[in-house]
């Protein structure tokens, strides 16, 4: 906020890694499991390396078996220990929804509250490397809906860098959405991470013409989309949600109320989404400040195709940001 | 006067004392559910009741040999292990009533009894669902290096789940020490064992997870008794798990919503002439552990046992509707 | 429309059952498999009586194994069969959810269009039975977000009795939700069934003034409410989504249109759901429109508790319905 | 000249012709793929390609038995089965490329083949999500008295899902002819088959189900045949499951993203010594029924064959964007 500070280059892979190496050294009773997160050193490679630091007890391979091995972290979880458990993608992930949503999101409430759940359980996410339709899901929206969870969404190097940090703190589940296709994207960080938090969304940039609102593998398309939009003289602020669940609407609403537009960027699906909601709310809670309908852009509605073409057209490209952010400002 | 035999089987030495106290338990179980029916039928208890009468032996037997420190997980059929876990009887039937001085706060009713306190981890309703959690809850203890057991009830239409398969794999995988117990009481709801296992000898399973198994008749204690102790010592000193199988039966519906068009009357009374309470005082009776006189102090100690916890429970209060959203998260932690 | 037609008494229980018998007996590749459907009578009692009617061919008992029976009655349905999928309740519907999404939703997609899945999956749905947080869940959600599925939802009588055939005849898979609650409940439906289309949604009631948009167990809710209001003076018009997915804007539309005021109800929660939804689309669509911004009255974001007054605090009454839409006409 | 020896295993009679086509069918999985790996390098083939190399034996041996009405399911890694099934080489090249012109339209790409026109029905890329559909259209063949196997391929981490055991039982309990083929290459990516699995004699899983089962050294065509032949009769005769497990290796990386730390050269090196296609040539020469010519001329028609695929492939279109929602509801049927 004003002060300078060093900055480094880091991947977002690398930034990911290195949060999970800050976690396990700072909590013992934290530790890594996951299918492959250890001798194969990860299915995108995060974890490599790690098994060799940490030894197999912190750095644990399973079998496939979704259901059991994020059930037996959320039991772990509940037995005292900090699991950091991964399903390699949110593809798999329907396969420990059960375990998800009706033990993880439960047992305190079920239990009168005498049953924490401090389990995390990260996710690869995401479209973008042409894996066609049962490996490119964009599901945040699904995890959204339960209440019980935290659900956050990791759409920029700095959140990479600490979001895990921060999830590990929380005594509640947090389901934490990573985007692969953006590991091998260079990106810079304070080299003096500061602790984030889990409550609030983000501005990204500041702009006084538009809200674009977004989150995951849309903040940097956004953050681009705006710098064009700036060529044409278009003051946009983006606002990467970071948190799905609770939504930080106090951050969303100042900002709306500030713009008077609103466009909502995501990846996912469109019906029944994070935009849908958010959609919901800036009309429900700014409807009076709105100079123009709220607009939406999310993913086409059709199981992820294989070839390149098509699957970059089934999901909002930097030119269809600005695209619809100008038509949004044409609504005056 | 009273015989003072003590009664060594494999298993352990039955002495008066203990004799009457496993009694006691089996009977307070089947009373306290009894009393629960008849409760429901007033409306004082509502939503899914699930009674453990006839199966009283398994839990019994199984947890006599269970430490304090030893984790606990149920279904919703878990009236039994909560009784004899030793959770206040009064807190259990208020959480049957929903009122906040139930032992889950009255938010979870009769399938999700919790206390922490004796670590009893549920009451689960979604069928499997708990067994990755005893896997996990073990695995903490074994990277803990606390030495405990964790003891996973489940029916044996469980065991046609996904998460049984997974669970029972990681378990052995990872050498933790879970005591999993079928309790097999040849139903799921109204789905007779021969359909939904292909193999209906339920300890066969243990064999694709390389995990010691064995199977006993449930409907006698001290079967099960002897049965348990070498289980329970199996997976406390080699730290790895056990798969159970205690074949028993439910002598009432599946819960208060089932015809029983599934079976015949003639194969419940079959059944019922192996009621575990009466088999269990007849032994004591034949080995002279118990006298009329007793049998009727401890009838009369559980009826008003429970008549305390029913008052308890009357006497509870609602939660107020304003307090509707808690437990949904964690109260912020005060720095 | 206009014509008097014989109308008779009937339970949705009944309604429901009777649709069964109606599908077994129109097609011999329709079957039912599902936990408990035959020797138990169905855990609800709805498929009571059809295994003697039907036998066990036709009226398949199955094992506790909501992935693998859900995926066998996919397969099923790729080998030329019409099975009905019973999951026993929603609550257990996640056990199945990657084969529904992974599998029937994107079959015909992945394959370029050789391979039809029609199945049908009914599950029995929502709250209001005092069965606390693991068996009260409202997911329809969940099932909407997915392209590739046809979602239904049976909030009436007439359309726990024709619903049903109308999937039957579709040649993609067809999610079904009907409400537990309502089983017992009794209503009147034309003897004479007319075959019900499963694209639009349907005026329940027509009124001038407001619009409350619902589905499920918030139609007869709704209508309740509608009367109440009416004798308030308020003509509510109550329009009942029906498909869950795809939405049938254009009625939803024509009658935001004509009232220019809307309340959505529902009893799933309320953050990411068809709710949402249908704000943002009311939104986009017809934001001109509205005298007011668009309301929602949605379930209460916790894991459903068991004793009632917390379990009927946790969705919409009609009481709330009545005095949301009065709020909502004091917009002006 | 040219021997003309029949050998008379106990699984078929391997002449001149069959042999050689067996040979054939398995060089050409080899170099298809081997050229798919080129190609990918060159990015004409994107996502995830996962190869089969080294375990050509398997699916060549057990498909032999295979008739055109049987149905086949695959895993991600299926080119084989696609090839050796017939589909034409050209359309999976095509959907390799992701175009039109390939077998899914281009759709689904590698992981995604599928021909129903030879009952090919995936290419499923849910590890075991193909398991419950393969007993879904075994179950259908069943309800409408054809008299078809369904054939499931599947790896040995599969196996450790929640969906092989769920499927297992089904299959067994409702009797339905699935042959299940566990693919044992020794890894699930990374993960070997112990820390896979509490019990690496995979057959042992199908105790549980009360399922036959046989295992087989399945770098050795001809006795993939054997076991295959035995199997499949039993399938086709009983009308029942049955569980193969075929104990191969793969030569290659698990996918086009993996360093293959997780496992020595040396091992691999050892593995290969057993390559099923040199020991199937070897054996075919040792009983004179392949000349050295024969074999120059199979390889030079492999070789025209790819390039005729791969020139198809690139011949081929892309689908217009505007197409882009296509294949996610049916086309209305026409009344
Ligand atoms: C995943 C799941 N599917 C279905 C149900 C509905 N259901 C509740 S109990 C039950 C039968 C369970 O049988 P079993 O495991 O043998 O236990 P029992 O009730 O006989 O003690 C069923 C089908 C459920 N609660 N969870
Ligand atoms: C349910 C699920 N979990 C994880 C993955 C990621 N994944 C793809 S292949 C694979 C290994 C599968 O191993 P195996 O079944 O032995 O087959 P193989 O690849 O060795 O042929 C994994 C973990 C997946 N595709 N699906
Ligand atoms: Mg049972
Ligand atoms: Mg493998």
């Amino acid at each position: 906020m004003g002060e300078t500070t060093a900055t480094m280059k880091i991947t977002y892979r690398e930034a990911l890694k290195q949060s999970i190496r800050d976690a396990l050294h700072q909590d013992e009773r934290a530790f890594l499991l996951g299918e492959d997160v250890g001798r194969y050193g990860g299915a995108f490679a995060v974890s490599k390396g790690l098994l060799k630091e940490f030894g197999p007890d912190r750095i644990m391979d399973v079998p496939l078996s979704e259901s059991g091995f994020v059930g037996a972290g959320i039991g772990a979880a509940v037995g005292g220990m900090r699991p950091i458990v991964e399903v390699m993608t949110i593809n798999f992930g329907l396969l420990a929804f059960d375990q998800i949503a009706n033990n993880a999101a439960t047992l305190l409430h079920m239990s009168g509250g005498q049953i924490n759940v401090p389990v995390v359980i990260r996710m690869g996410c995401g479209i973008g490397r042409q894996l066609a339709a049962q490996h490119s899901h964009s599901w945040e929206p699904l995890f959204a809906h339960i209440p019980g969870l935290k659900v956050v969404s990791v759409g920029t190097h700095e959140d990479a860098r600490s979001m895990l940090l921060a999830a590990l703190k929380e005594p509640d589940p947090v389901i934490l959405f990573e985007y692969t296709a953006m590991l091998n994207l260079e990106g810079e960080t304070s080299t003096d991470f500061q602790p984030v938090d889990l409550t609030h969304a983000k501005i990204r940039r500041v702009g006084k013409d538009v809200s674009i609102i977004t989150y995951g593998a849309g903040v940097y398309k956004s953050l681009q989309a705006a710098e064009a939009l700036a060529q044409a003289g278009i003051g946009a602020e983006v606002v990467d949600l970071r948190v799905l669940r609770p939504l930080d609407d106090k951050t969303v609403m100042a900002s709306v109320s500030k713009t008077h537009r609103a466009l909502i960027v995501e990846e996912a699906w469109q019906s029944v989404s994070i935009s849908s909601e958010v959609s919901a709310r800036i009309t429900e809670q700014c409807f009076y400040e709105l100079d123009a309908p709220v607009r939406r852009l999310g993913g086409v509605e059709v199981p992820i195709p294989y070839p390149k073409h098509l699957e970059d057209g089934s999901i909002p490209q930097q030119e269809q940001i600005v695209s619809a952010t100008k038509k949004l400002l044409q609504h005056d | 006067m009273m015989g003072n035999e003590v009664l060594t089987t494999d298993a352990l030495q039955i002495d008066r004392e203990l004799g009457q106290q496993l009694l006691y338990q089996m009977m307070m179980v089947r009373r306290f559910e009894e009393k629960s029916a008849e409760l429901y039928t007033k409306e004082k208890i509502r939503g899914f009741l699930h009674l453990y009468i006839g199966e009283e032996a398994v839990a019994a037997g199984v947890m006599h040999y269970l430490k304090p420190e030893d984790n606990i997980l149920c279904t919703y059929r878990e009236h039994g292990q909560a009784i004899i876990r030793g959770i206040d009887l009064g807190a259990i039937m208020a959480e049957l009533y929903g009122k906040q001085e139930g032992c889950s706060k009255g938010r979870g009713g009769s399938m999700h009894l919790f206390d922490t306190k004796t670590k009893f981890y549920g009451g689960n309703a979604i069928v499997a669902g708990h067994l990755p959690l005893a896997v996990g809850l073990a695995l903490a203890d074994k990277k803990m290096k606390r030495k405990q057991v964790t003891c996973c009830f489940f029916g044996e239409g469980a065991a046609a789940e996904g998460e049984f398969h997974e669970a029972m794999n990681l378990a052995s995988l990872w050498q933790v020490p879970v005591l999993f117990v079928c309790e097999n009481n040849l139903y799921a709801m109204g789905t007779a064992l021969q359909y939904t296992h292909a193999v209906t000898d339920l300890k066969t399973k243990a064999l694709g997870y390389g995990m010691p198994s064995a199977s006993v008749d449930g409907m006698d204690l001290t079967a099960v008794l002897k049965a348990a102790k070498q289980a329970i010592k199996t997976v406390r000193e080699s730290g790895k798990p056990f798969f159970l199988v205690c074949n028993t039966y439910r002598f009432r519906a599946h819960s208060m919503f089932d015809a029983e068009l599934y079976r015949e009357k003639a194969e419940v009374d079959e059944w019922k002439k192996r009621d575990p309470i009466l088999q269990f005082t007849k032994y004591l009776r034949d080995h002279a552990l118990l006298s009329d006189d007793e049998l009727k102090k401890t009838e009369n100690r559980i009826e008003k046992e429970i008549q305390t916890a029913v008052d308890f429970a009357e006497a509870g209060t609602w939660e107020p509707l304003d307090q509707l959203t808690r437990f949904v998260y964690s109260d912020p932690v005060k720095p």
